[in-house]
């Protein structure tokens, strides 16, 4: 082999305290190293280029570039050796500079350091090979999860952007968490104005499926060719017939279950089409309360229902979908305020959650958007908001911002005064955190021009007094204790993860982080990718977000998708896992431990059982390599040898003992 | 039958000379052993763990050894401000170095192997609520009850380790056992000002008070609480509150056991009725007498 | 600090891409300075570290071995780090058996914003193997080591299987 | 020359030995008899039961280094010292079994165009001082292979058992110059005691087996893979057979290649084994363990006495048989060829 | 009917349907047993049971794969069929398991020590209830079967077989001790005694594998990776390191599989006392995954499997 080495300066980031030229020096002494020379920025065009040229006049058939963290440019020196005609697996890099020079201070230390990295990296470059990427073709189809803003606006972009869409929601109708909002902040405009359109759209697109009422039952495959299933859930009304009159609704005589769309405010008759805006406008059976489904009798929606679109025999239904990409919008939860004790635990009727606020406030709520208080309907007064409830708080495992609580709020505290002009606000904060276009001004007129109370602390407890809740806190900032009395109570409740979030990422294979919002793939240069291929991430599902951002992710996965399948044929990452078939001896362990399903068994022309790496599927962990005991499946780029060749160059093992 | 180490307190030796008594003859009726622990010493309460955590969980350290020395592992105070004090010298025992600095002072050293409880805490969890009832002759039918437990029966939570530390029950399902209609009291957990009736007054009226003003609220006939420094603020002092507040509490205030002894049908010479200030008659006048003797 | 008044020994550190690398990354972005004994070998993911690569380096005559991965839940392949928990565990608890100090080994979890838990990891490591000193050599250095361990061996001291026919 | 050395005065041999060469020696190890190098204070034990292992290390260590190569200079030639063994080798105290294996190896690494240096070095600086059996064991059949408990071919010197002490007999002018060493004695009239002893060992051994039939027998058995499918059934194709063995002569090479430094050495290679015979495409000639019995089995008792004037690659020690963990027994698969009925 | 006798019968009764049934018959010597692969009716008559069947013939099974065989198992064994059964390595239909409630083995180590003279020299032997009478080099000594039964047995809380076609004999309350002498000694000596003892010992070993291809959850065989060179764990050079090297892969692929039958340690021709490390290492695996490879049916091996919450592993305050 012929090995370039060079050995990067990073200006004086590097040169600073380790000895770049000895470095390159004593590279030259290693095996198969022909070249080797220190430079200013190896990075930069000259960089890069001298690289090239070094490659074509030294006949190099391997570099290693000692500089950055390869997590920087490790992709950017992989094209600059495919510019000079070599694979781009014959590189590799040591990490000089965030493992050595800026964290050595002795220079001479450090220097040996780089040299021994250099020489590491040498070590493992003489046993590269290179790797060819698989090219396969598509499936030119888009599954969207989740039917809130975001996966709205990520179906509506594919759509236009000419590709098949399937959108699947798990509720009877589209439109998320936003559907539900009153107005929006910090325009104060209508939220079911402002979202209703969009719904329509996707209901009227051509390139557009809608599954509601339905989930994803399972996923296989791999990027660009996915096959998807997807459990269509038993309404009992037949959706082709049903016209969305509503003359069930009126007539069904059972309206005991809790309405979720109205936050459990208010109880649901057991047919029921959510909300006038609901997409599709179509009746649901809910099962569980449905007299007919329960106890046999009545099927009163049944006789009135003009187009006999009732089923009482309707069952589950599944559909399969292939598909290219998908786009996973399954969007947040409340968190469940019951876990603060000092709330009441739900002891107090008064006490809600800013969500059930929104349904208080909204026309379409159950109060037809007229304040009243949940234990005795009269209207309250005295409006207590405390924010922060499950977000920025350890002890109950939330120690993020949930980031639009505080906006919120100062919406509902200006609403609350639009609504009773002879209310008072009062609202419990630790920070006010309001970055973003007019936000900050929007809270200012909150405090300003309604005369909502802000008050820094947090809220020790709360109890009844009367038929008043005492509120009492801190204010820090009086550094006192307050006690206010209110007729409603209101809590910001913190965003936590979709329920069912964490089995559906098992079924994508896209990982959770500890509160079980879905990992990107790059908290910064990739916001919007996981790390499976082909599955993308839009809105709240990968961690709290207003609606701006949401929108703005599901543009963002939208281009993701569209970018991907306007590619004729993909190509796969060649550095995964790999079976030597005459080593493999079939027993399958392989098989069992990889978390992405890429290994099945097959069988060699006499029978015998083998393992096979599906290619695309293969994400190159590594966790077979480790399983199996033969080392017959190896991980390309991260071999055995490749590993035990650094090992050794970093320890020699002691020779030329001879003991008899 | 159960045997508990029993740690009667200071209190329990003049203020709430009632509570002791009356816990003494409940456990008793009720088949749980109260084995005095021979020589106990002060637990440290209050003032020793505002001036040194070491000395302070020394004072309780030693009698924890005295509880080892008997051979036993479990002890029970009525008072909840011992309980804390013990509790908090197990509960920072468990650091060695800690330890070793406390059994420095000793000359018994302590191991650390000792659960307090309450006597409250025993009686809900190691007592069948079946046999309790079984027990009862004069059910407390009639009367209301709030049900007080004081500041630091409970808290520190990762301390105390005994029941909701917003929102115990302990008391309020023992007290609707024994028949008596247990009123939701939002301030059971508040303080009462505690040893502030010394140097200020005015502050226990304030909060004191404001205890009283809450069971009056709901409706009570009477307060129970599980604490000789609540009951004292409550009831020694609600004279003094009502002077301070213009105010006219009459609100009895009883130690659970003496309520508890009284359902059991214990003699009346052994609960102390006659050491309240609040004169309880009222209120225990309320109770329905049973029907008929059986 | 007291770990680079003396020479440096030999510590070989695996460590996953996404997360420790990244966080060792961190800590020099963030120039939190660190002894400079550590080597560190990046491997895509903490399942991807056979146990076997941490004795071969200690056979080798390592000094101190340390590996780190994403915490668990975090990991970037979903479950690398689970299985990794299981060997490296199983490989910590087996190495006392073989007279090899245990504490030559640590494996833990650093994520790639934690640069300052990287920093100290690493200074408490490498603290911690200078305490030890550096690791004797499984293959005897000479022949006088050699024959010390043989005479004793001809005399029956070590093994306790054969001293009496009783187990 | 024939002289009397008492066992004290072995012992002290062994020691003084050690002095100026490299000294093998059967020592006790945990329970086993394993030939150490034998160093002042450690006690030879001769007689509690044969080495578990032959003595063949001493002129065929299970790893040589052939040569090293070293890389330090920039220059970046790198420098290749060969590494020919050095110094002279006693073995104290193996049986006549052992030393004969050598035998076996002679012809091979010693041909008229072919000589192999290293090990043409140890043979010529090694010394073997045998001693005699007093009594065969079940595993034994030295008398079958052409040899005997007493069979000085392939020592220098020869130790038999009489009283408290050895009847030495030097067979070579190396096992004479050693006998010239003060700590043996005159033998007076041991010898006649000590060759009393030695008929008495062969009388029991009883009578030989004859293997003359066997070179072609097997040979005959050559395809039928039946038949070595029964005979390998319980074999668990490891490698304690031919590694024990004195007369397995096979090595494999190996470069070790770090880099900086490298080393060529050449180890025990074992016919037993899947990677002995696989080849670079992934063939393998002898993929089941019947076909390397086959060839292992068939090496020794014919095609070896085939190209070497019918002598048999064994001598009859035994050590394959009674080391064997599922108790193959070489002498029970030549007979089965040999009785073997068409 | 004696145990051998029921087993013959029950061998018989189903011979016709095998490839061969595995069981042993005596070896080289009185003292030595070997196994024997039953194909016919005439090799029933050399089937010997007995303390000195020591071999796991559970070994054999991989190597018989796609065929169907019987084999006679202790209790020991079993846990070996089992392990392998749960590993899918070989198929439950193809394997007709004879399962002996099993009096225990010798080790034939310890019959060495205790003889008068090396086995090697053996005349007769007879079996006793509880005792071998051996007569070696002329002179007759009587051994107590308690002072040679090998270590597994003594420790054996499974005697009777766990898995089988036919369950033959008495069955046993097992009586195990609660440990080993030898390793609770082994495991008390200091870091330095045990390093030393592992650098000395290593340098005996010759790396004849015979342990590897002895162990019966060792199915790599031909193809471990102590013998390749993609990859390359270990050098050819025989140094105590490279030694050592192999059994640390040996006992790290049986971390959580291995069923200790102790075949490992009896396979070793130089007498390494290779179960100090086998038994460590199940004694951790016990310890954090209460798991006891081959104890049942159906278990996966630890290591291929994990808990998103471990309640035995402390995670690492750093």
């Amino acid at each position: 082999m012929r090995i370039g080495v060079f050995i990067c300066h990073c200006g004086s980031n590097i040169a600073g305290t380790v000895d770049c030229p000895s470095v390159a020096a004593t590279a030259l002494t290693y095996p198969d190293v022909v070249f080797s020379t220190d430079t200013m920025y190896a990075c930069s065009e000259p960089g890069q280029d001298a690289i090239i040229q070094a490659v074509k006049d030294k006949n190099l058939d391997g570099v290693v570039v000692a500089s950055c963290t390869p997590r920087m440019h490790e992709q950017t020196f992989r094209r600059a050796v495919e510019r000079a005609g070599l694979n781009r697996y014959m590189f590799e890099m040591a990490n000089i500079r965030e493992h050595v020079s800026w964290i050595g201070k002795t220079k001479d230390l450090n220097t040996g350091k780089a040299a021994e990295l250099v020489r590491m990296a040498v070590e493992k470059l003489r046993r590269n090979r290179p790797l060819m990427a698989k090219r396969f073709e598509t499936t030119k189809r888009v599954l969207v999860i989740g039917g809130g803003v975001a996966g709205i606006q990520a179906a509506l972009d594919c759509a236009d952007g000419g590709q098949e869409v399937v959108l699947v929601e798990r509720e009877q109708s589209i439109g998320g968490k936003m559907a539900k909002l009153d107005k929006t902040f910090p325009t104060v405009d209508c939220s079911s104005c402002v979202l209703g359109p969009k719904m329509v759209d996707i209901a009227q697109h051509p390139n557009i499926t809608l599954y509601t009422c339905a989930e994803v039952e399972s996923v296989g495959g791999y990027v660009g060719n996915f096959q998807v299933t997807v459990r269509r859930k038993a309404t009992h009304v037949d959706w082709t017939k049903c016209t969305g009159c509503g003359l069930c609704v009126e007539k069904c005589p059972s309206r005991k279950h809790p309405d979720p769309f109205n936050e459990n405010l208010c109880n649901a008759p057991s047919i029921n089409i959510p909300f006038p805006q609901a997409i599709p406008k179509k009746a649901a059976i809910n099962a569980s309360s449905c007299l007919m489904l329960t106890k046999g009798k009545c099927g009163l929606c049944a006789k009135v229902c003009p187009v006999k679109c009732i089923d009482f025999e309707q069952k589950d239904e599944l559909v399969n979908v292939d598909v290219g990409a998908i786009v996973v919008a399954t969007g947040y939860d409340l968190f469940d305020w019951h876990k603060y004790p000092q709330y009441g635990e739900g002891r107090y009727k008064d006490v809600i959650t800013s969500l059930q606020y929104e349904r208080l406030l909204s026309a379409s709520g159950p109060t037809g958007g007229h304040i009243k208080r949940p234990s005795d309907g009269k209207e309250p007064k005295n409006v207590v908001f405390i924010q922060c409830v499950g977000s920025r708080d350890k002890s109950v495992n939330r120690p993020y911002c949930s980031g639009f609580c505080c906006m919120y709020t100062a919406k509902q505290a200006i609403l609350t005064k639009d609504h009773i002009p002879d209310s008072q606000s009062y609202v419990f904060y630790m920070d006010i955190r309001s970055p973003g276009k007019l936000y900050d001004e929007f809270v200012r007129r909150a405090m300003e021009e309604y005369g909502a109370q802000y008050v820094r602390g947090r809220v020790a407890m709360i109890y009844p007094k009367g038929d008043k809740l005492v509120v009492r806190g801190a204010d820090t900032l009086a550094g006192t204790q307050v006690e206010v009395p209110a007729d409603l109570v209101v809590l910001a409740v913190g965003a936590e993860s979709a329920k069912g979030a964490v089995q559906l990422g098992e079924k994508l294979r896209v990982a959770p982080d500890q509160y079980g919002f879905f990992v990107e793939s790059h908290p910064k240069l990739k916001p919007v990718e996981t790390n499976t291929a082909g599955v993308f991430l839009a809105g709240a599902c990968q961690g709290p977000k207003d609606i701006p951002a949401s929108v703005g992710q599901g543009s963002a996965a939208a281009s993701k998708v569209l970018g991907l399948l306007s590619k004729a044929m993909l190509e796969s990452d060649p550095a995964v896992s790999r079976v030597n078939p005459a080593r493999c001896v079939g027993c399958g362990k392989c098989i069992q431990t990889c978390p992405f399903g890429a290994i099945k068994e097959i069988q060699d022309r006499f029978g015998n059982p083998k393992a096979e790496v599906i290619d695309t599927v293969c994400q190159g962990c590594g966790i077979c390599t480790v399983t199996c005991p033969q080392g017959a499946i190896q991980l390309e780029h991260f071999t055995d040898n490749q590993i035990l060749a650094e090992v050794n160059a970093l320890c020699p093992p002691k020779m030329f003992a001879n003991f008899e | 039958m159960l045997k508990v180490a029993y740690y009667p307190g200071c209190s329990g030796q003049g203020t709430s000379l009632e509570y002791d008594t009356s816990t003494r003859a409940v456990c008793k009726a009720l088949d749980v052993e109260l084995m005095d622990i021979p020589d106990w010493s002060c637990c440290g309460s209050s003032p020793a763990h505002t001036v040194n955590h070491v000395l302070s969980a020394a004072l309780s350290a030693r009698n924890l050894a005295q509880v080892e020395a008997m051979g036993m592992t479990k002890a029970a105070t009525p008072c909840p401000s011992c309980l804390t004090n013990l509790r908090t010298a197990s509960h920072k025992m468990d650091d060695p170095e800690f330890k070793d600095k406390v059994n420095a002072l000793l000359d018994v050293p302590c191991k650390n192997s000792v659960d307090t409880q309450s006597v409250l805490q025993v009686l809900a969890e190691n007592v069948d609520p079946e046999l309790i009832k079984g027990k009862v002759v004069k059910p407390l039918t009639g009367i209301k009850i709030a049900c007080y437990y004081g500041c630091i029966m409970n808290r520190p939570p990762e301390v105390m380790r005994f029941d909701h530390h917003e929102n115990p029950m302990a008391m309020d399902n023992l007290m609707a056992l024994l028949g008596a209609e247990v009123v939701p009291f939002p301030l059971k957990v508040e303080c009462c000002g505690a040893s502030y009736g010394i140097p200020r007054g005015d502050i226990v009226a304030t909060l004191s008070g404001k205890l009283l003003d809450a069971s009056r609220d709901v409706g009570a006939d009477a307060i129970v609480t599980a604490c000789p420094l609540c009951q004292m603020n409550l009831d020694l002092r609600q004279g003094q509150i009502n002077d301070a507040l213009r105010e006219n509490f009459r609100i009895p205030v009883f130690y659970y056991t003496q309520l508890l002894g009284y359902a059991l049908g214990i003699d009346r010479a052994e609960l102390g009725f006659e050491k309240l200030c609040v004169d309880p008659r009222l209120a225990l006048g309320r109770i329905k007498q049973p029907q008929q003797a059986m | 600090m007291p770990a680079q008044d003396v020479r440096e020994l030999r510590i070989v550190g695996f460590l996953c891409n996404w997360c420790s690398y990244g966080g060792a990354d961190t800590a020099g972005v963030g120039r939190f300075t660190q002894p400079t004994d550590l080597r560190i070998i990046r491997v895509p993911c903490s399942g991807r570290i056979d146990p076997l690569f941490i004795v071969r380096a200690l056979m080798n005559g390592a000094d101190g071995v340390l590996v780190s991965g994403c915490h668990p839940r975090d990991c970037h392949y979903a479950e690398g780090n689970f299985y990794a928990r299981r060997r490296l565990e199983m490989l910590k608890r087996f190495l006392p058996i073989t007279g090899i100090d245990e504490r030559r080994f640590e494996y833990t979890w650093v994520s790639a914003s934690e640069g300052q838990r990287w920093q100290h990891v690493v200074t408490e490591f490498t603290r911690r193997i200078h305490e030890l000193g550096p690791a004797p050599s499984f293959n005897p250095k000479s022949d006088v080591d050699w024959n010390a361990l043989a005479v004793q061996a001809s005399q029956g001291q070590g093994c306790p299987c054969h001293g009496s026919i009783q187990a | 020359m024939e002289k009397f050395i008492t066992k004290e005065n072995l012992n002290r041999l062994a020691a003084e030995l050690a002095a100026t060469c490299r000294v093998l020696a059967p020592v006790a190890d945990c329970g086993t008899v394993t030939f150490r190098r034998f160093q002042p204070g450690m006690v030879m034990d001769l007689h509690s039961r044969m080495a578990a292992v032959s003595p063949k290390a001493a002129t065929f260590p299970q790893t040589e280094t052939l040569l090293v190569v070293k890389r330090e200079i920039p220059e970046k030639k790198p420098e290749i010292i060969e590494t020919l063994p050095e110094g002279k080798n006693v073995v104290i105290g193996c049986r006549p079994c052992g030393a004969r294996g050598k035998l076996i190896f002679d012809p091979v690494y010693e041909t008229d165009k072919i000589k192999d240096p290293y090990y043409l070095q140890r043979r010529k600086n090694t010394v073997f001082i045998s001693l005699a059996c007093d009594r065969p064991e079940t595993t034994c059949f030295c008398h079958s292979v052409g040899s005997g408990p007493a069979d000085p071919s392939g020592s220098d010197v020869l130790l038999t058992l009489v009283g408290e002490g050895y009847v030495a007999r030097s067979v070579t002018p190396e096992g004479e110059e050693i006998m010239k060493m003060a700590l043996f004695a005159d033998a007076g009239d041991k010898g006649k005691e000590a060759d009393a002893k030695n008929a008495k060992a062969r009388e029991m051994m009883g009578e030989a087996h004859d293997y003359a039939s066997a070179p072609a027998k097997l040979l005959a058995r050559f395809d039928d893979m039946d038949f070595w499918l029964a005979q390998s059934a319980k074999c668990i194709s490891c490698g304690a057979c031919t590694y024990m063995c004195p007369t397995c002569y096979c090595f494999n090479i190996t470069d070790d290649d770090l880099g900086l430094s490298s080393q060529r050495i050449r180890t025990w290679d074992n016919c037993m084994s899947h990677t002995f015979t696989l080849e670079g495409s992934g063939h393998n000639p002898r993929s089941t363990k019947a076909h390397r019995l086959k060839n292992r089995v068939g090496h020794k008792f014919s095609y070896y006495p085939d190209l070497h004037k019918g002598v048999i690659a064994c001598c009859g020690c035994g050590r394959c048989i009674k080391q064997c963990p599922a108790g193959v027994d070489i002498r029970q698969i030549v007979n089965a060829a040999q009785e073997y009925a068409e | 009917m004696s145990q051998l006798d029921d087993l013959k019968t029950a061998i018989k009764s189903r011979l016709g349907d095998l490839e061969c049934v595995i069981g042993w018959e005596q070896g080289y010597d009185p003292l030595h047993a070997t196994p024997l692969f039953i194909r016919s009716e005439a090799d029933l008559d050399r089937l010997i049971i007995g303390p000195l069947a020591v071999h796991n013939l559970a070994t054999y099974l991989t190597g018989w794969k796609g065929k169907k065989v019987g084999v006679v198992v202790k209790g020991c064994d079993s846990k070996s069929v089992i392990e392998l059964l749960n590993e899918k390595l070989i198929n439950r239909d193809d394997v007709v398991i004879f399962g002996l409630c099993c009096d225990g083995v010798v080790s034939q180590r310890k019959i060495r020590a205790a003889l008068p003279a090396d086995p090697g020299f053996v005349e007769s032997v007879e079996i006793g209830a509880d005792s071998l009478k051996v007569t070696v080099a002329g002179q007759a000594a009587t051994l107590r079967l308690d002072d040679v039964r090998a270590d597994k047995c003594r420790v054996c809380d499974t005697p009777d077989a766990l898995v089988s076609d036919f369950l033959i004999g008495k069955a046993h309350t097992p009586a195990p001790a609660p440990s080993l002498k030898c390793q609770d000694e082994f495991e008390a000596k200091s870091d330095a005694e045990k390093f030393a003892f592992w650098q000395e010992t290593m340098g005996r070993c010759i790396r004849c594998y015979a342990c590897r291809n002895a162990c019966p959850m060792c199915v790599c065989r031909d193809y471990c990776i102590a013998t390749s060179r993609d990859p390359l764990w270990v050098s050819q050079e025989n140094l105590p390191s490279e030694n050592m090297m192999f059994q640390m892969i040996h006992v790290s692929h049986l971390a959580g599989r291995c069923t200790e039958c102790g075949e490992c340690e009896r396979a070793c021709p130089v007498d390494i006392p290779l179960m100090l490390l086998r038994r460590y290492m199940n004694k951790q695996v016990r310890d954090v995954f209460q798991h006891e490879a081959g104890k049942a049916l159906d278990q996966t091996p630890p290591l291929l499997t994990f808990k998103v919450e471990e309640e035995r592993i402390n995670e690492r305050g750093w």
